[in-house]
């Protein structure tokens, strides 16, 4: 009982502390985007600013959409995007819900939120947003594949290997750095892995130049086009805590190292020093493999995307596959 | 996507766009992700300018004709100058010649960068649209030097101009052709070499070489689809009879035409580089004297009042040529008619063209591709159904919806 | 009469074209005008520019004679109202890509009397001036024949379709429809 | 009242919406001008978005045709409130040079009420980002209104 308090507890505050390290981190890739291009930038904390203000605006249902599904969907959409974090463990802190689920329900809980906005987009009776919910939905089935190809790889990988624990489990890709296991080959073959994971992420994200569903100058910022207010602050914060969950997980598997132990550090320290430690590196992941890619890209359409997506990227997934497999053969 | 199914629903992009007669309304019959068909239904910035001149002396109407819009706005000005001096016979001294095409020329660059920083931010590259837009800022800079203003500088008269280029707006041209001779290959290299931005433009909005002729498209438009037309060259007007301006076509620099976006924006670009060499012979060849051919207004007033005819001044704005006709008539002081006729005016009429079978995502491309205005880009408007409602709203009523809402709101 | 739609690329000498269109129009010409455009330094001549006044009897037998030299482009339609007659004038230019200087501008101008106000359409012939036509069907009330679509371009849905802007006469537009602004 | 602490933060965040209702265009190049690194105005918070659903800010441009009389009036309406009118040029504040029409209905605030008159033809980027400072303070006055009103219900 007393267990389930405290992960109760614990859960509700961690979660609150990751939305505002999301939010924190959407404002510093706001401020880097604009250095990039010779701007000044918006202050550190605007997304803080941009979503409070949206939460006391006026929060419009169009007529023509279907009311229940219109305002539930961000909720579901934030909800699932938050879940993930308590599957993901925090440098050495274990993830609250570590029994429960794996790398597969990640995957799950990230196509749930991205469904959620599809049927946002859907239910807001808008032709953009119909339009940016097809291309959401494309986009999905685009990225799915190459996600699919790297998450069994690494369980499978991690599985034949002989690391101890349950093989989708990321506080098994934690605890045994999988670089370490593998041989050349097996390096090659997750440095495939990494670069396709990375090339889901903005797509994940929905920033350029995978925001094919959002395009403002196409479709009008397509799916979230008749969300204002409340509605619009919950996309926003999705938005932001995809970026960082993506990222999280991302470094879970592929940047497991922690830095307190080898300090010496015991304890509280330990934890605290491995969470922000593990922060660090979340950051700058989302700096090089979002918004610098943002900053340099324009927008592809959405079957270059798909192509993109099926061909170069799962391509790349299959090598990695491919050479993880000889690897392991070797 | 609508795989299978057939059912097509129509988007509208726009009805907020530029210019004169500029602004478009299109609407989109859409399959899925496939454009089925295109109609173009402009109107919605009709002024009726034409209309207004009536009641306008040709002085007063230089200063309509300016803003009928704002990007090309001097071009309209020497368009019109060029009808109405056609049709009093009125002969403008050569300085004034020169500095005409001197700020035509400024403003093909400032039209030509705008439109290519606007292109890039339409498909999501922000950060070229930046690049662009700073350096903009230096022609703009120079304008500014030059007329006094950044946008409809006003520098135009009958029979002249006004400003005289002084040596130090010389210096600051000179100055801005090194800078962007310095500089501007960075943003060349930046959009024509990425391979983004080239799967985005090439083969979208195609308009082929036979079309262009039959449906009469004008300047990058025309030039993009391969035709080698530019009235600088074949009827030369104010200095550029003495510049010796060649045409620009994609075939002499790729070997090929598509007739794509890809080649309008490449024209453009190009023809910003083209611009910086008239603008160095222009400063270099400027010759001395008056700058107008009659510095009294009542007296140009006066002539213009006894003169009789029609006149026609055509000439190459950024975007095509822009046609103006004037008719003058013995003792009347105000302009009896006026014709504009904007390049989009006439590119418009190929849109349907480029549209057949392109996806949604190249339309708003597509409708800047002719258009060098400030694209649709952030003004493309959500029509709805409710449009239907037969209500008439005064303002009264708004405010009290207003209201009514904002109770709602704190109600909830 | 299907037109090539290409241009050509060498021209003809403006004599040549004048005598041609006198050939053509026989007595349906009313007057013709060279005018030589100067500009430049030392001031010569950059390019000429045709006026032509025709009945509109004559008219299409000229566009098909002109199409033949070259391709007509087509700039724009103007028009007034002149009392018993509506004048249209039709601006477009030859030899547009036959080299420098060469262009040479023509503009047919027609009066139409009022109480027949009906024009052939060339949008059969130079899909370019569909634009032009409808507009000034909607400006001045000109009736095209073989236009086929007659959609309003320039005013709005809920314009009074009988009002037509540019007429100086009682269809013109009338106080009420004119709001000033400041 | 804990929305209040929340709403100081809120002039802080201002997206603007852009409507050209007839401008020839020299206002929006302008506009465009402001939000490009030399003006910037992302610095103070602000930026353009593509939906009038997700702006505070309704940028109107040019003297109004009657074509644009009722996409205007929808627009408006599709703003969710607290919302402040901005009316950028001349012409869209008082007709200017084009006076006198059969097609147009303006100036904007005959068709909705505006807040903030910004003059010029065109203005200057800087004068355009100084109408918004005036919104930024309107803004705060409405939603003080808007406050009471919820208070004395």
């Amino acid at each position: 009982m007393t267990d389930i308090l405290t992960r109760l507890l614990s859960g509700t505050a961690l979660l609150f502390l990751v939305l505002l390290l999301a939010i924190l981190y959407d404002g510093v890739d706001r401020l880097v985007h604009a250095r990039m291009q010779r701007r000044l930038g918006p202050p550190i904390l605007q997304p803080f600013y941009d979503v409070m203000k949206l939460f006391v605006k006026e929060n419009i249902v169009p007529r023509r959409a279907i009311a229940w599904v219109f305002n539930g969907a961000p909720l579901l959409a934030v909800t699932a995007v938050l879940m993930v974090f308590l599957y993901v463990p925090m440098g050495s802190l274990p993830p609250i819900l570590s029994t429960g689920g794996d790398v597969i329900l990640i995957v799950y809980l990230f196509a749930l939120s991205a469904v959620a906005m599809v049927a946002g987009g859907f239910a807001s009776g808008s032709p953009y947003a119909n339009i940016g919910a097809q291309r959401e939905m494309v986009l999905m089935m685009s990225y799915e594949v190459p996600l699919a190809i790297v998450v069994t790889t690494l369980a499978y990988f991690a599985y034949r290997s002989g690391i101890p624990g349950e093989p989708f489990n990321l506080t098994t890709f934690v605890a045994m750095p999988l670089w370490g296991v593998a041989g050349w080959m097996g390096v090659l073959g997750l440095a495939a892995l990494f670069v396709s994971l990375m090339a889901v992420v903005p797509a994940e994200v929905g920033k350029v130049p995978m925001d094919i569903a959002e395009a403002k100058t196409e479709i009008l910022e397509g799916l979230i086009c008749e969300y204002s207010g409340r509605n619009l602050a919950m996309f926003k914060l999705t938005f932001a805590l995809r970026n960082s969950a993506m990222c999280a997980v991302v470094v879970s598997l592929f940047f497991p190292w922690n830095i307190g132990s080898s300090l010496g550090l015991t304890g509280a320290w330990l934890l605290v020093a491995d969470f922000l430690f593990f922060w660090l590196k979340v950051l700058l992941l989302q700096v090089f493999g979002v918004t610098l890619i943002r900053t340099a890209f324009g927008r592809f359409k959405i079957w270059q995307a798909s192509q993109f997506y099926w061909v170069q990227v799962g391509g790349l997934a299959l090598a990695g596959m491919i050479l993880l497999s000889l690897d392991l053969l070797a | 996507m609508s795989a299978g199914s057939h059912k097509t629903y129509r988007i509208p992009i726009g009805p907020v766009h530029v210019g004169l007669k500029e602004p478009v309304t299109t609407w989109l019959d859409v399959d899925g992700e496939r454009i089925v068909k295109a109609t173009v239904r402009p109107g919605s910035i009709h002024r009726g300018i034409e209309w207004m001149a009536r009641e306008r002396n040709p002085i007063q109407v230089i200063y309509l004709a300016e803003r009928i819009c704002g990007i090309c706005s001097f071009t309209h000005i020497v368009a019109f100058l060029r009808a109405v001096e056609d049709a009093a016979k009125i002969e403008v001294p050569i300085r004034a010649q020169y500095i005409r095409s001197l700020v035509l020329e400024l403003e093909r660059v400032h039209s030509h960068i705008l439109w290519a920083g606007v292109a890039c931010y339409t498909f999501g590259y922000d950060s070229a649209f930046n690049l662009g837009m700073l350096l903009r800022e230096k022609v703009m800079d120079v304008l500014e030097a030059l007329t006094g203003n950044r946008v409809n500088y006003g520098v135009g008269t009958v029979g002249g101009v006004r400003r005289d280029l002084t040596p130090r707006a010389a210096k600051a041209v000179r100055e801005m052709i090194e800078f962007y001779r310095r500089e501007f290959q960075t943003f060349l290299d930046v959009v024509t070499e990425d391979p983004i931005a080239k799967a985005r433009m090439r083969n979208v909005g195609v308009l082929s070489q036979e079309d262009a002729v039959k449906y009469c498209a004008l300047g990058p438009t025309a030039r993009g689809s391969g035709l080698r037309v530019d009235l600088r060259h074949s009827s030369p007007y104010e200095a550029y009879g003495d510049l010796g301006v060649t045409p620009l076509v994609p075939q002499d620099y790729n070997g090929e035409v598509f007739g794509d976006v890809y080649d309008r924006f490449f024209v453009r670009v190009m023809e910003v580089i083209q611009s910086l060499e008239l603008l160095e012979k222009i400063v270099d060849g400027i010759p001395e004297g008056p700058i107008t051919w009659e510095p009294k207004l009542p007296k140009v007033l006066s002539a213009l009042k006894a003169a009789d005819g029609i006149g026609w001044g055509i000439i190459e704005g950024p975007r095509g040529d822009d046609t103006h006709v004037v008719k003058l008539t013995k003792g009347e002081e105000n302009v009896t008619w006026w014709k504009v006729r904007a390049p989009t005016y006439a590119n418009a009429v190929s849109w349907p063209l480029m549209f057949k079978d392109q996806e949604i995502a190249d339309a708003p491309l597509i409708i800047n591709s002719i258009d060098p205005c400030i694209s649709c880009m952030e003004r493309i408007l959500v029509s709805d159904a409710r449009a239907g409602r037969s209500e008439i709203l005064t303002r009264a009523r708004l405010v009290e919806r207003c209201r009514e809402k904002t109770r709602r709101l704190m109600g909830a | 009469m299907t037109c090539r739609p290409q241009y050509v690329q060498e021209c003809k000498c403006p004599d040549e074209v004048m005598n041609c269109i006198r050939e053509t129009l026989g007595e349906c010409l009313l007057e013709m005008e060279l005018r030589e455009r100067m500009d430049g330094m030392p001031r010569r001549v950059l390019y000429r520019d045709l006026w032509i006044r025709l009945k509109r009897d004559g008219f299409l037998k000229l566009v098909d004679r002109l199409m033949e030299i070259d391709f007509l482009h087509f700039h724009v339609m103007s028009g007034n109202d002149d009392g018993d007659v509506v004048t249209l004038n039709l601006h477009c230019s030859l030899f547009r890509e036959a080299g420098a200087g060469h262009r040479l501008g023509v503009t047919l101008s027609i009066p139409i009397p009022k109480d027949d106000l009906v024009f052939p359409s060339l949008s059969g012939r130079i899909p370019g001036t569909e634009y032009s036509e409808r507009e000034m069907r909607e400006m001045l009330g000109i009736h095209f024949e073989g236009l086929q679509n007659t959609d309003l371009l320039f005013l709005p849905e809920n314009w009074d379709e009988e009002i037509k802007p540019w007429r100086r006469d009682e269809t013109g537009p009338a106080p009420e429809n004119i709001r000033e602004l400041s | 009242m804990k929305l209040t602490r929340a709403l100081e933060i809120l002039p802080k965040s201002l997206w603007v919406f852009h409507c050209n209702s007839g401008s020839c265009n020299g206002c929006d190049i302008e506009i465009v001008a402001t939000i490009t690194p030399r003006y910037d105005i992302e610095r103070f918070g602000m930026k353009l978005v593509g939906s009038p659903r997700h702006a505070d800010v309704l940028l109107v441009t040019g003297p109004v045709t009657k074509y644009m009389t009722e996409r205007l009036r929808r627009i408006y309406e599709q703003v969710p409130d607290p919302k402040v009118v901005i009316v950028v040029g001349n012409c869209g504040a008082s007709g200017d040079v084009f006076y006198k029409s059969y097609s147009l209905d303006g100036p904007v605030d005959n068709i909705i009420p505006v807040d903030v008159y910004v003059h010029g033809c065109p203005p200057r980027p800087e004068a355009i980002i100084e109408g918004a400072a005036k919104a930024v303070l309107l803004l705060e006055k409405k939603r003080e209104e808007l406050l009471k009103a919820g208070a004395s219900r």
